[in-house]
């Protein structure tokens, strides 16, 4: 499931990108230190064959559903975690620039709920930790499942949780994990069964192949745990320093206790910065709209006009519609504009 | 297995347009780079409920559009299709956010519904933007200009790797899948025993082709690195470029540009 | 009315990226005929293949087969009656073993036990193919997985067979092997190639395509015998017709 | 003492599943000579040449390349002298541009600026590609794809340029062309095909291997009146050298 761009807020999506970056950087670091020059090309094409076997379905008998695979977790277990980690952030981002599968800033969510939680943790930490070193076949079976399934969890979990602490979408945390968590627990599964059936194709037909991932010094247990808690605070810091800066976003489970009193101090940064922005020109800021708010947020509200919100909201709502049918007037003259001019500077030529 | 491939075709045309000659196809990657990020970071910073404020922030994609001389229609059609999540989940505002901030006469328009539309104006802008971009510069192009941004030279490497091969393997799947669905009637026999067989099967043949390519590169003196790409000249033009769009942004996201516009019209008419 | 059992009729083909691969295609194959597609790299030979069983559908014009033309709703009908081999062996053969490969087809189709087992042996026997039955494809040579890839589809009784450049990639006995088995076949057979001396052998008619046209329909004999014909469609005589290179006849 | 470009002496190799490709092959090569490598699937003609520029080492025997073994210390001197052009282009071509798929190689030989345009450019007009510099692989039909993969290593101005079937799957002009350029290329040649007719044009030496072998080694036209041996290696004469099926000659 990809984050999307139009549902994060700046900070949340900084944050992520902060932390996915830093994972990319540190991935690349250590394939560079491994001085195995055929990983490349090897991770090149396997990511390309991400993409075909997400063109590939089978069926879920009994639902009337297909499935198909995710492949993190299987990456992992053939490549290694760091490798399988850029690889599947490369196809991230070819899907982030060309389909438009997230977005540019939602990428950052996406790798890390994709990529790392898979490849740089459920892997090193629970898969490799208790498949042992000759697994037979149904602590196989029962860890490669419960490994797919915690990886499809903690991303959903992650989607939702930094859905949440945007604060763009409405939909109440409770509800949203309702929803999510189910239908992940079918796709985990789904992952787990042909993650197995494929890793027991391999061991059949080129046993060496499951050698490279599980090879020593392949798993950076320690590393990865270390970057894996630098993240943690990073995106805790992130998300708890939003979550005060704008109660709304965090309403049903952070309450109204972070109200006012915390809500001047907190404002630093980038996110700061755009909030403070913000207050200043925005029409509905809704700790207005929010009657419980309101008494709360009194002080800072007072850079804004309205006190009366129908009254003012409806002069408003007047200009910003007459607004916006001029501005799009505007902007669609500009583009004819140019589109006219760049044919005039072309025809000599032509 | 149909979306994979329609992405596919739009991915080799995103990659045609971006061979275009235009002014702001040559300006370098990373000019566009940087002005598509303050653009999506300043959109996005926009709170839950502002809607008319954002109208304004349409100008770039659309100058860009027109300026490179991209099919309008095309992206637009690509626009409305992408981002079903992102609706899905703006769609559930008016469910739980009733609470009514706007009369327009008789009519109540809730916070829900607001956000809501605000979240589909998102998603179009900053869809469009992405798509403007990679169809303007090219993915390779972008990648370098990522690198020069600071971006890991093994992670370019290995982008550059997926992006052409790619193709490749997306048609090897597609014909296997296509054998596969020639001798399985409906839904029998395309069940989970011949779908992860065939993804063996694939997955070895791709290992193959990796150890082939490796051998080709080998033999023409790779070591383990690439070559570094010839350098692009970030001028005059783009720092303009840059300069122009991110104060325009700014500006646009200090002041409600649609709401001051529409002031100064409704100012006139009483 | 007619006997024709393949009509391909004012086909047109464009790729969604605007190729239009197949502008006007038309001819029919009787029952039991053997037609080669021949033409230069890109002629839309693979692409008027894939009509056949409906994978791809056109978009103007028609194919029938037996009178009823394809489309969504008679695939299932399609895919039985016209039996497919790929260009590249290893896009089909996608089980675990040989023999799961072939049962693979007659499976779907509701076949089980005996039955199943006689059907797969059979296939395979018409193929010279019964002793790699247990065999992983991928440790097949190049000539028996072309065989094995056969036998998959002959295994689910296709009424016709179309096969794209099947002799791609053997070596010369191979290839000789190949021909003696399609010579055997008495089914309606469309066979694409580049070997035009394997065409010469196999099929006694032969369609050109040139850029998504037919430009010439006939006896294979005679359109081999037409040098402009073959020179403007990036063709040549095939080999053994054109003299030979040490005593220079 | 000999003027040999390239000896391989008493080569055996065997694969990590058992597999023994090659058992015994001894020949060499001379400055200038084109020598094709023939025999049936499987015979490790593949496997020959990736020995060549050190991709697979010796399990026992001997490449030199100018009397210097090839072995782990001089694999980068091996990898400029010996230039090999790939079985399927798609695999050689990697880059995101033709231009910069030519460019690699010398590149990474340290040239640049107008020397290394210079030499791309060369090495394109050789194989008459210059205008397609600018596309993208995926964009080429099989003809070009392959003239360009003839490119990217005629880029590095080998001593010797090797061969996998370049003209699989090439239709009958682009073949012809392909083989014009081979002929005019005055490099020593090591090709492997299945296609004899175009060896009989562009090798005059042949080396017939047969399950990891050397069977025979002779002047080309010598080898393919050689009936007996040819059907004992799974191969026969050339097809232009059949008689021709019409007349019956
Ligand atoms: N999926 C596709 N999308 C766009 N264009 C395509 C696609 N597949 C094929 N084409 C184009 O359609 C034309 C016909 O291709 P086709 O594969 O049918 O040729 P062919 O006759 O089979 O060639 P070959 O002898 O090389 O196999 C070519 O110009 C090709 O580039
Ligand atoms: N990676 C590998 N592992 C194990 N065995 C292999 C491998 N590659 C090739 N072989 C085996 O080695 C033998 C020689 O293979 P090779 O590819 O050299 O044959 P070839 O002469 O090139 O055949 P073709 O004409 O089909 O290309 C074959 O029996 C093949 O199955
Ligand atoms: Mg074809
Ligand atoms: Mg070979």
């Amino acid at each position: 499931m990809h984050m999307a761009d139009a549902l994060l807020s700046p900070t949340v999506g900084a944050a992520m990108w902060a932390v996915s970056a830093g994972g990319v950087a540190l991935g690349s670091a250590r394939l560079c230190r491994e001085r195995d020059d055929r990983l490349a090309p090897l991770m090149g094409v396997l990511g390309g064959f991400l993409f075909a076997a997400q063109m590939i379905n089978f069926s879920i008998p009994g639902t009337g559903s297909s499935g198909h695979l995710t492949g993190g977790l299987l990456l992992a277990i053939l490549l290694g975690p760091s490798a399988a980690f850029l690889t599947v952030a490369s196809v991230l981002m070819i899907q982030a620039f060309f389909f438009a599968d997230g977005g540019l800033l939602a990428l950052g969510c996406n790798i890390f709920n994709l990529g790392m939680i898979p490849a740089l943790l459920v892997y090193p930490l629970c898969y490799r930790r208790l498949i042992g070193s000759a697994p037979g076949r149904r602590r196989e079976v029962a860890v490669t499942m419960f490994s797919a399934l915690l990886a499809m969890q903690l991303g959903a979990l992650c989607v939702v949780l930094e859905t949440a602490a945007s604060g763009i979408s409405a939909l109440p945390l409770d509800k949203f994990l309702l929803l999510m968590q189910p239908i992940h627990l079918v796709i985990g599964l789904v992952e787990g069964a042909v993650t197995l059936a494929v890793v027991s194709f391999l061991r059949k037909a080129r046993p060496e192949l499951l050698t490279r991932g599980s090879a020593p010094g392949a798993v950076p247990g320690r590393v990865v745990l270390a970057s894996f808690l630098v993240c943690a605070v990073l995106v805790a810091g992130g998300l708890s320093r939003f979550a005060s800066e704008n109660p709304d976003g965090l309403e049903w489970s952070v309450a109204k206790v972070a109200g006012a009193t915390s809500l001047s101090e907190h404002r630093t940064g980038l996110g700061g910065f755009l909030a403070a922005l913000q207050k200043k020109t925005a029409r509905f800021p809704e700790y207005q709209a929010v009657p419980a708010a309101v008494p709360g947020s009194a002080s800072a509200s007072a850079t804004t006009a309205p006190q009366a919100s129908t009254v003012a909201g409806k002069g408003s709502a007047v200009a910003g519609i007459v607004g916006t049918v001029v501005t799009v007037l505007l902007v669609t003259g500009a583009a004819f504009v140019l589109r006219r001019s760049n044919r005039a500077a072309v025809a000599p030529e032509a | 297995m149909a979306s994979v491939h329609g992405a596919l075709l739009d991915l080799k045309r995103l990659d045609q347009l971006a061979a275009g000659d235009t002014a702001v196809h040559r300006l370098d990657p990373r000019a566009k780079v940087l002005a598509t990020l303050v653009f999506i970071v300043c959109v996005v910073s926009f709170g839950r409920y502002e809607l008319s404020a954002l109208i304004p922030f349409f100008i770039f994609p659309v100058c860009l559009i027109a300026a490179g001389r991209l099919p309008a229609g095309y992206l637009a059609a690509k626009v409305a299709l992408v981002a079903p999540f992102a609706i899905a989940v703006g769609i559930c505002n008016p469910l739980f956010d009733r609470t009514v901030l706007v009369h327009l006469g008789t009519l109540d328009i809730t916070g829900g519904w607001l956000s809501f539309a605000s979240i589909v104006v998102r998603t179009a802008l900053t869809v469009a933007a992405a798509l403007t971009l990679t169809a303007l510069t090219g993915f390779t192009s972008i990648c370098r200009a990522l690198v020069r941004l600071g971006m890991p030279k093994a992670f370019a490497m290995q982008l550059l790797f997926l992006y052409r091969y790619l193709f490749v393997l997306a048609e090897e799947g597609g014909r296997a899948s296509r054998a596969r669905e020639l001798r399985s009637f409906g839904r029998k026999g395309s069940g989970l025993a011949s779908y992860a067989s065939l993804l063996g099967h694939l997955l070895l043949r791709t290992w193959q082709r990796a150890e082939r390519m490796h051998m080709a590169m080998l033999a023409r003196g790779y070591t383990g690195t690439f070559p570094a790409a010839q350098v692009g000249r970030f001028g005059a033009r783009e720092v303009a470029f840059v300069l122009f769009w991110s104060a325009l942004f700014i500006i646009l996201r200090l002041y409600n540009g649609a709401e001051l516009l529409g002031t100064l019209v409704t100012g006139y008419l009483p | 009315m007619s006997h024709h059992i393949l009509e391909i009729d004012h086909l047109r083909h464009v790729y969604p990226d605007g190729t239009e691969a197949l502008r006007e295609v038309t001819f029919s194959v009787c029952h039991g005929e053997s037609v080669a597609v021949i033409g230069a790299n890109g002629a839309g030979k693979s692409t008027l293949l894939a009509h056949l069983n409906g994978h791809l559908l056109p978009h103007s014009g028609e194919v029938r087969i037996g009178h009823a033309p394809v489309d969504r709703s008679n695939l299932h009908e399609a895919r039985r009656t016209v039996g497919m081999v790929f260009h590249d062996p290893d896009d089909q053969l996608f089980m675990p073993t040989v023999y799961e490969d072939v049962a693979f087809g007659p499976m779907n189709l509701g076949l089980t036990g005996v039955e199943l087992q006689n059907c797969v042996a059979a296939a395979l026997r018409r193929v010279d193919a019964e002793h790699l039955a247990g065999k992983a494809p991928y440790n097949l040579s190049a000539g028996e997985k072309r065989r094995v890839a056969i036998a998959t589809v002959l295994s689910m009784s296709p009424d016709i067979l179309v096969m794209d450049e099947p002799t791609n990639g053997l070596d010369p006995y191979a290839r000789r092997q190949l021909i003696g088995l399609l010579k055997d076949f008495h089914h309606s057979k469309i066979v694409t190639s580049h070997d035009l001396d394997m065409v010469l052998e196999v099929c006694e008619r032969t369609v050109v395509l040139s850029q998504g046209v037919v430009r010439a329909d006939g006896p294979t004999l005679e359109i081999f015998r037409d040098e402009a014909l073959l020179r403007e469609c990036r063709l040549e005589k095939p080999l053994s017709m054109q003299g030979c290179p040490v005593c220079g006849k």
